[in-house]
Parts: C-alpha cells; structure tokens; sequence
C-alpha cells in the first residue's frame, strides 16, 4: 500500500481537456458533485461523459460549458423535471448526444473491468439506437461462436478517469461504499485512473477490523480525497439525503438561463482566489 | 406538495387506478424490478406485495430486495425505500436476471409508442437535428424484448403519446423484435384504458377502459386505429383497502408528479 | 418470498443420476460435505462434476462411484497430497477427465450467471488443454468483433445443481457467506437448482438489520438445508477450521484401498436404517 | 511436522534459500497472487513485503488482500493466512485484473517443463491413456502467457522434471505462445538455481547457481542442454533477518512438505 491522499484541487488536475470521464453513483445518489464542482472551477473543457443514469452532476458540468459528448442510458433529473442544460445544448447542437441504454453501457464497463474488448449483450434487436454509432461502446451484432444466437457486442467503454464518492476511505486507497454501490466498483476496475472522494477518512486499521466491509482495496485506486458533503445536494446513504429543494432551486435558475448566478452561489463562492 | 383534486368519477383519483392496474400485472411469487422515476410502479410493486403477490421478489432500482416502502420519494433510487430490505441486488446483477429469464416483471415508461408496442424515449424529431432531446430509454431497448412481461404505463393518453409511427424506435415493438423475442408480453396502462397485443397481428388493443372513460374516448385520443379485445371490459376499480395502502404510502402525493 | 426450508434427504432428491453438478467452496473451505454425503448414501450414479479447484468433496464422490465425469482446474489435496480416487479412476479410465483451466471455468460459470451462451477469456493460446474438447465449457478460438483479438470463447457452463455450503441462511433462501465467497455467488447464479446448506438458521428479521451482508437474495436460491458441521472435515469460516487430521486419515485409508471402512465409519454410521 | 535436517551448505535450508530467491523477483509496488498449494509463494511474498517491496499489493488465494501471515497451513487457502487482511479480493477478480495487465506477479508449479518453459501438470504419459493423472494446471494456462512475470518454482531439479519434451503443455512456453503474450517474463526457480529465457531463441539459461551447487550439477540434472547467461552468478542467500521471518512465521515447517 502506498500513500494516494490528495488535495481536491490535484486530484481534480488527473482529468485533462477532452477525457472521457465516467461518475459513481446513480441519479442524485452519491453523485460526486464536489468534485464536478471543482471540474468547474478549474474550466475543464470538451470532457466526453458516460453513466448509465446521471443526473445534476452530468447537467452541471454541460451548463457550465466543461462538455462536448455526453453518452447515457438516461439522463433526466427523475421526478422533478428534464436536465435543462443537456437538453438545451443537445438541441441546440452544442453537445453531441449518444443515447447509449443502460445495460450495454454496464457491459461495456463491464468488459473494460474484465479486461476483454467487447462483452455480448441480449435484448436490444431492432432498437434504433443499434444505429447511433460510436467509438466507445459501441454495438456490433454478432452470432454466438457456440449457439449461433444472435447477440450485440458491446466494445469495452474504459474511461479516462472515474471519480466515485464514498462514505468511508483511508490514505491507501481502500474504500468503504454503505448501502447501495451501484457500477461503482465495476467502473473503478474499468478506468485508467481512479479518483474517491470520501465524507470520511477512517484509519487503515479499521479497514483491517471489518475487511469484508472494504468495496474497493487500495490498489484500484489512485487518489483519495477527503470531501464531507461531497455529494451534496445529492445524497450519501448513512451521512445526509437529497436537498430535493436545492435540486429544484438548480432547475429554476436554469430554466430560465440564469446559472451563472447559480454557479457563482455555490461553485465559485469562496474560492474564487485563483 | 398537493395531493391533486379528483380527476375522475366514482371518486377513484386517476394515480389509484392505475396504480392498482398495474398492480394487477404481477402475479404471486413473480420476481419485479422497476427503475429510475418510477413512483407508480413503485406504488404497484407495494401494493402487489400487500394483497395477492405476497411471495413476489421485490427488486428496487435502489437496490434493496423486498423493502418496506414507507414513503415514496422523487427519486425511485432513494436509498430511504430501501427500509428494512432484506439485501441488495445491483441493476448490473438484475440485468443478468433478465438474460437468464428470471425478471418476469418490469416497469417502463414512454414519450410516444405505436401500434406495435414500439416506444420512444429518445428524440422528437430526428436523432440528428431533435425538435425535443427526450431524457433517453434507460433499460427499455434491453429489456423490451426479453422481459415476459414489460408494462409501459402512461399518464396522459393522447394523440400526442399515441402516435401512428414514433419518431425513434428506442423500445421495440412487436414488428422490431428479433423473432426469439416475439412471445414476450407487452402491456399498456394509460389514464385511459389498459391495452395489450394479444391477437395475430401482435398490434395494440384496448382490453379494458377505465371506470369513467369509453371505448370511444381511448380511440379519439389514439394516433392509429385501435382493435378492442373480444373480451373487452371495465378496469376493475381498486378497493378502499388498495386506495388506502397507497395513500399511506405516498402520503406527500409524489404519485401525481406525472399527471400534473 | 417462499419457504423453501427442506431436509438433507429431500434436498439431495434434487440431484438426479446423470446432473452436472457443481459445489461452493473451494478445496478445504467450506466444502459441502455433508451433502456429498448424503449423495453418497443415496446412491447417485454418473454425476458430472465440474468446479475450479475442489479437493475431498470431489476425490469421496468419485470414491463411492458416483462419478462419471469431472472437469476441474485442478483437482488435489494441497499440501497433504494427490487425490488418491480422482487419480486412481482417471488413470484406470473409470473416470472421465476433461482439465479445463481456473479462468475459464469461472467464464463458464459467470456466462451462465450473466445470461450469455459463452464469455471470451485471454490467454490459453497455446496450450494443449484448447484441444481437449468439452460440450460444457467447451473452447473455441474467435476474434473480437471490434480489435480482432484473438481470444478463447468459453462455452456456459449451467450446472443441473450448485450446491453451497455457507455460514447463515433463513428459511426462505437468504443467504449471508462469511469470510472468503470464491465464487459462490456467481455459481449460484449460473446453476438451474440451488441448494444451500447452512450452519444456522437464522431469523429473516436479522437479515433485515444487516442487508449489506446478504450474499444470496432468496429468489437464487431453491432449497435451504440446516446443517451444523455441514463443511466438515473441511472449514467453516467463523465456525471451525480444517481437521487436517482427518483427511490424512481418508488419504491413508483410500491409498490402502480400504474406502469402504473410511464410508462405513463416517458416512453410512448411524445412516443405515434406509 | 520436522523441520527437517540441513539440505545445503552454509547453514542455509533449500527452502529458505528458494524462497528468498522467489520473494527477490517482486518488487515494491507490484501487485502479487499466489495461488492453491502454495507454501513458499506465501512466505516468499511474507518476506518480501516485509523486507524490500513493503508497498507491494498482496492478493491471497484464500482472497485477503494484504494480511499478515503469521502461520502457514497445509492448504494455502486456509483463512486463517487472512489474518488483519485490509479487504477481500476473489480469484475471479484477480484473473480479471490479469486480463486487463495489473497483476504483475504470479507463482505456479510444474511436474514437468522443457527448454521453452512449457509446463506440464496435466497427465505423464498420454492425454487419453495417462500413466499418471496430475492434479491439473489450475490458472498456469490462463496466466503464464498473460502475466508479466511468472515465476515457476520446483523442489527437486531432475531429469525428470527438467525434460526435453513435455508430455502435455499445460502451461505455454515461448514457442507456444501466441505472439501477442511473447514478452511477458518467465522466470523458474529450482532447488539447483534459478533460470530465465532472456536470450534472443528464448530458451532456459542458468541465471543463477545456489550456494554449494554449480552449473554442472545443474546440467546434470537438466533433460535438455541448458544455457549459461554471460553474467551467471552465485543466487544470493538470504540474511539472517530473512531466514527468522521465514522460520518465525512458518513454525510448523509446512515449507518443507514439497522437499519430502
């Protein structure tokens, strides 16, 4: 085990201009917002995103102009309304838009974090989206080398970086996820690079009290970050909840194309020495 | 948040019916998931549970294995509907399921379908130039197929949803299924009727018109020509008891998100 | 959820003469012993055994001539030996072998767990095991549809039966495995018939208040069994370790030849009334 | 158990020496496995982390990631080897880090290996009519062509494990490898000395000699002609502070039962 503990700001400087970058979580559920915030704040630009289901933290970063591509299986802020600035963009043509469904994004995480190219899926025969081509999980239809089946192949999809906020995680590396866990370790084994950001720092020694609490060892991870409220507004199982209201806040602002003052309240606020 | 006035007769709220409707589709000892903003399939999972599906295996889309839903949130992955779950099981491992058959039952929305069942959840107008970038299908162009039984339930019923060609085949339908996947069923439930395909052609028709509504009303707001089952009839209402486990359930009324 | 709460004998029904038939654990850990057992004393006859590296379960099935067929990764008793039965029947040719490797053992299984007819492995190439020809598990060399790769397809392996000897269970089929899971769950998962056999019953309700620790959800599993020292002479992780004894003492007694005394002693003792 | 009497001169035990030389070809930070039946990988990869590579990812075949061995046991899966581990890792997930290139090292066995470093653990004899059922190749065939370095460790350098030709390849050697995996490193430590492939026909040379052997003992006792590498030196011996952690940890002599 060697020492990966970093600073919000350095870990954030692993995602370079044009990466493509994948976030744990689902929807308003560990979203590493504090991260994307920091993304933000040091003007990433033309990030490529893949998620099965993101919410807010994808939006935000398209608001905030850090995006060129976004692939997801769905992208939408649940019951309280649609992304505002992915749909705005996207119709707009300033992002490109490539509607992947859910499980052959999985797998073509899946596949990365298997170390194989691609990984066949079933169902997906006669959807459109069969026609939406792409670099990274993209589809080809192939026939089972034993049954003749007819499946998709999903190439392997291997981010750039993945940055997964969790509740617990030491200096190493090693990583405590509570409650639901998502792709999470699926897409920390398909990255290249593997950022946490964690409410807490627990001693190793804990990790050693309760090993089969430990969701990622240290040695898939390459930096650690301690962020309390690092997926505020969205929720962290066992720490806070969503700020439904905050959320909504966010969709007002930016409806009526008013996020500058949004980001200028909660992104830059205090940290605008740079 | 409001509760919503009455939206139909016989002072059934139009959520309630179709909650229970849906409810309906699941069969005891049947293995359910449902997915991202899903409150009334979450409603439906609950209230099976409750009544005649005992036994059902409950998979969230937050995870949990038959929780005991106490509140619905806006979020269906809110970890609070997670309550007293006897595990979890992640989408990845309930994906698996699917491919192995297992996943009888799953809950899925759409923007527009056709006649064949194909739904549509990703562009208004062209993929390439879209009039309305939708939110995208989720798990509907993988589990359409392969599910048993997929419902699509839709909150508001009207030439707009119901359209004679959608302008994208995120879903397929019937005449977009590799020919493995034919057999498995597809149902409809709308704030009008409960639709499914069973006939030769594998093209939708209305198999029951809710209480309130006609057979001409669910035509009237339909984009194509809709056949009527042999057997067509009146959605069974829910009872006080199904109405009353729901709105225990969902007492901040997140069931009628949609409908507003 | 059901009751599927039933008794050694009628779990054992489930396996007829013929199954392909897989067991948790992995050599001396948490092997299903008393299971193999009670198969033993059924009679079962032509069983096909499969798994990645067994060790006694394996060598006693073979032992009482309930095997026809066994494809394993390795099959030996660790530091105390070779398995005398699986060597003596193999080499007698009473015994089919097919060697398949770990890796694609464990792809035989996952693909079944998945879903899938078969799942590509690397490596392989070259080895004379690719010519061992195999209906389940079987190989064959394809390229990936998107690199061109060449890599081995490994045909599903979708046991008749898995059965898994773990620490905690309820009378519905939840499951809780302590300490090392090797690959349990995704047998369980690839295997048409589960049956569990576990060391306590423990009420549903404890599941409930510690649903992180579940491994098995009720709907993977067909047949819970109560079976204290169940795993013995094998460990069970938090319950008793290897009687290391004991299995020299089988290894003596089966390189003597004299099973039947081993069978008698242990495994029809107290039995006989049927 | 008896620890047994002096093999070697110099007061250094054939095990200690053979683990030493294996716990020398890891180096700080690389991640390691070790597999089933596998005393001296355990204690060469105990040794190692305790001594050169204190940073090294240690992956237990009974799934412990980084525990501290404090006793070794007839079975190397024995959980009791995961003692204080910092979390689980399963074998398929390391075979999967193999496949994406992350595990750097791991041990294997041979009942029989030729100048290509092709190993045998399959059957002596025939494949369809064995004279001897071996145990099988477990993950040799998967990982030797795949892993960066593989190290093959044999107690008893002879004729008959040492031989010209195989009787099956388990395990492939160069010249079965598919040219993709050619430069992944082979490295096989013996009870004479240790051996690599590293000249252009990537055919097995005497890296090194132990202490109180030489490399006509070694060639003696080899089945084919071997190589000398230009910079042959004596294996170096492991210090005292590395023969107590070895004799500290492994009290009951488990070492020893591949040497009987």
């Amino acid at each position: 085990m060697k020492k990966v503990l970093t600073s919000l700001d350095e870990a954030a400087r692993l995602v370079r201009d044009g990466d493509l970058v994948t976030t744990g979580g689902a929807t308003f559920h560990r979203a590493p917002m504090e991260f994307v915030r920091e993304l933000v704040r040091q003007g990433k630009k033309n990030l490529s995103l893949v998620d099965r289901e993101p919410a807010m933290d994808f939006d935000l970063l398209i608001g905030a102009g850090c995006v060129a591509k976004i692939r997801a299986g769905m992208l939408a802020f649940e019951g309280l309304g649609l992304a505002p600035n992915f749909r705005k963009k996207s119709e707009a043509r300033e992002i490109i838009t490539k509607e992947g469904a859910c499980q052959p994004i999985i797998a073509g995480f899946r596949a990365a974090a298997m170390g194989l190219p691609s990984l066949p899926v079933k169902g997906m025969l006669g959807s459109d989206l069969l026609d939406i081509s792409e670099e990274i999980g993209g589809y080809k239809q192939v026939e089972d080398p034993f049954t003749g089946e007819k499946m998709i192949a999903v190439r392997a999809i291997q981010p750039d970086l993945a940055v997964i906020h969790v509740q617990k995680a030491d200096e190493y590396g090693n990583v405590r996820i509570e409650g639901p866990v998502y792709e999470d370790v699926i897409k920390a084994k398909a990255a290249k690079t593997v950022v946490v950001t964690a409410e807490e720092l627990i001693p190793n020694s804990e990790f050693r009290k309760m090993p089969e609490a430990t969701t990622l060892p240290h040695f898939i991870v390459d930096a650690v970050v301690e962020a309390p409220k690092g997926a505020y507004p969205c929720s962290c199982f066992n720490y806070y909840d969503v700020d439904y209201d905050h959320i909504k806040e966010y969709l007002r602002v930016a409806a009526k194309g008013q996020l500058k003052g949004y980001l200028d309240k909660y992104v830059y606020w205090g940290k605008t020495d740079e | 948040m409001s509760t919503g006035g009455k939206l139909m007769n016989n002072d059934i709220e139009m959520p309630d019916l179709m909650i229970y409707a849906m409810a309906s589709e699941i069969k005891n000892f049947e293995t359910v998931l449902h997915g991202v903003s899903s409150p009334l399939p979450v409603l439906a999972m609950s209230v099976a549970r409750k009544t005649h599906a005992p036994d059902m295996a409950y998979i969230s889309g937050a995870e949990g294995v038959d929780p005991e839903v106490d509140r619905v949130y806006p979020s269906s992955f809110d970890a609070r509907m997670n309550r007293n779950a006897v595990g979890y099981f992640g989408l990845h491992e309930a994906f698996d399921l699917a491919q192995r058959g297992e996943l009888n039952v799953m809950f899925l929305g759409a923007a527009q379908i056709d006649r064949y069942g194909n739904t549509n959840l990703s562009v208004i107008g062209d993929i390439d130039q879209p009039k309305v970038q939708l939110p995208g299908g989720a798990a509907s162009a993988f589990l359409m197929p392969i599910t048993p039984k997929v419902v699509i339930w839709i909150t508001r019923h009207s030439k707009r949803v119901f359209v004679d060609e959608v302008d994208f085949v995120t879903g397929q339908g019937y005449n977009n299924r590799a020919e493995a996947y034919k057999k498995n069923e597809l149902v409809v439930i709308s704030s009008l009727g409960v639709m499914n395909f069973k006939n030769s052609d594998r093209v939708m028709q209305i198999q029951s018109y809710h209480p309130g509504h006609t057979l001409d009303e669910i035509k009237e707001n339909t984009g194509f020509d809709l056949l009527v089952a042999p057997d067509v009839a009146e959605t069974p209402a829910p009872s006080k008891e199904v109405i009353d486990l729901i709105h225990n359930v969902d007492t901040d009324g997140v069931r009628w998100t949609e409908f507003r």
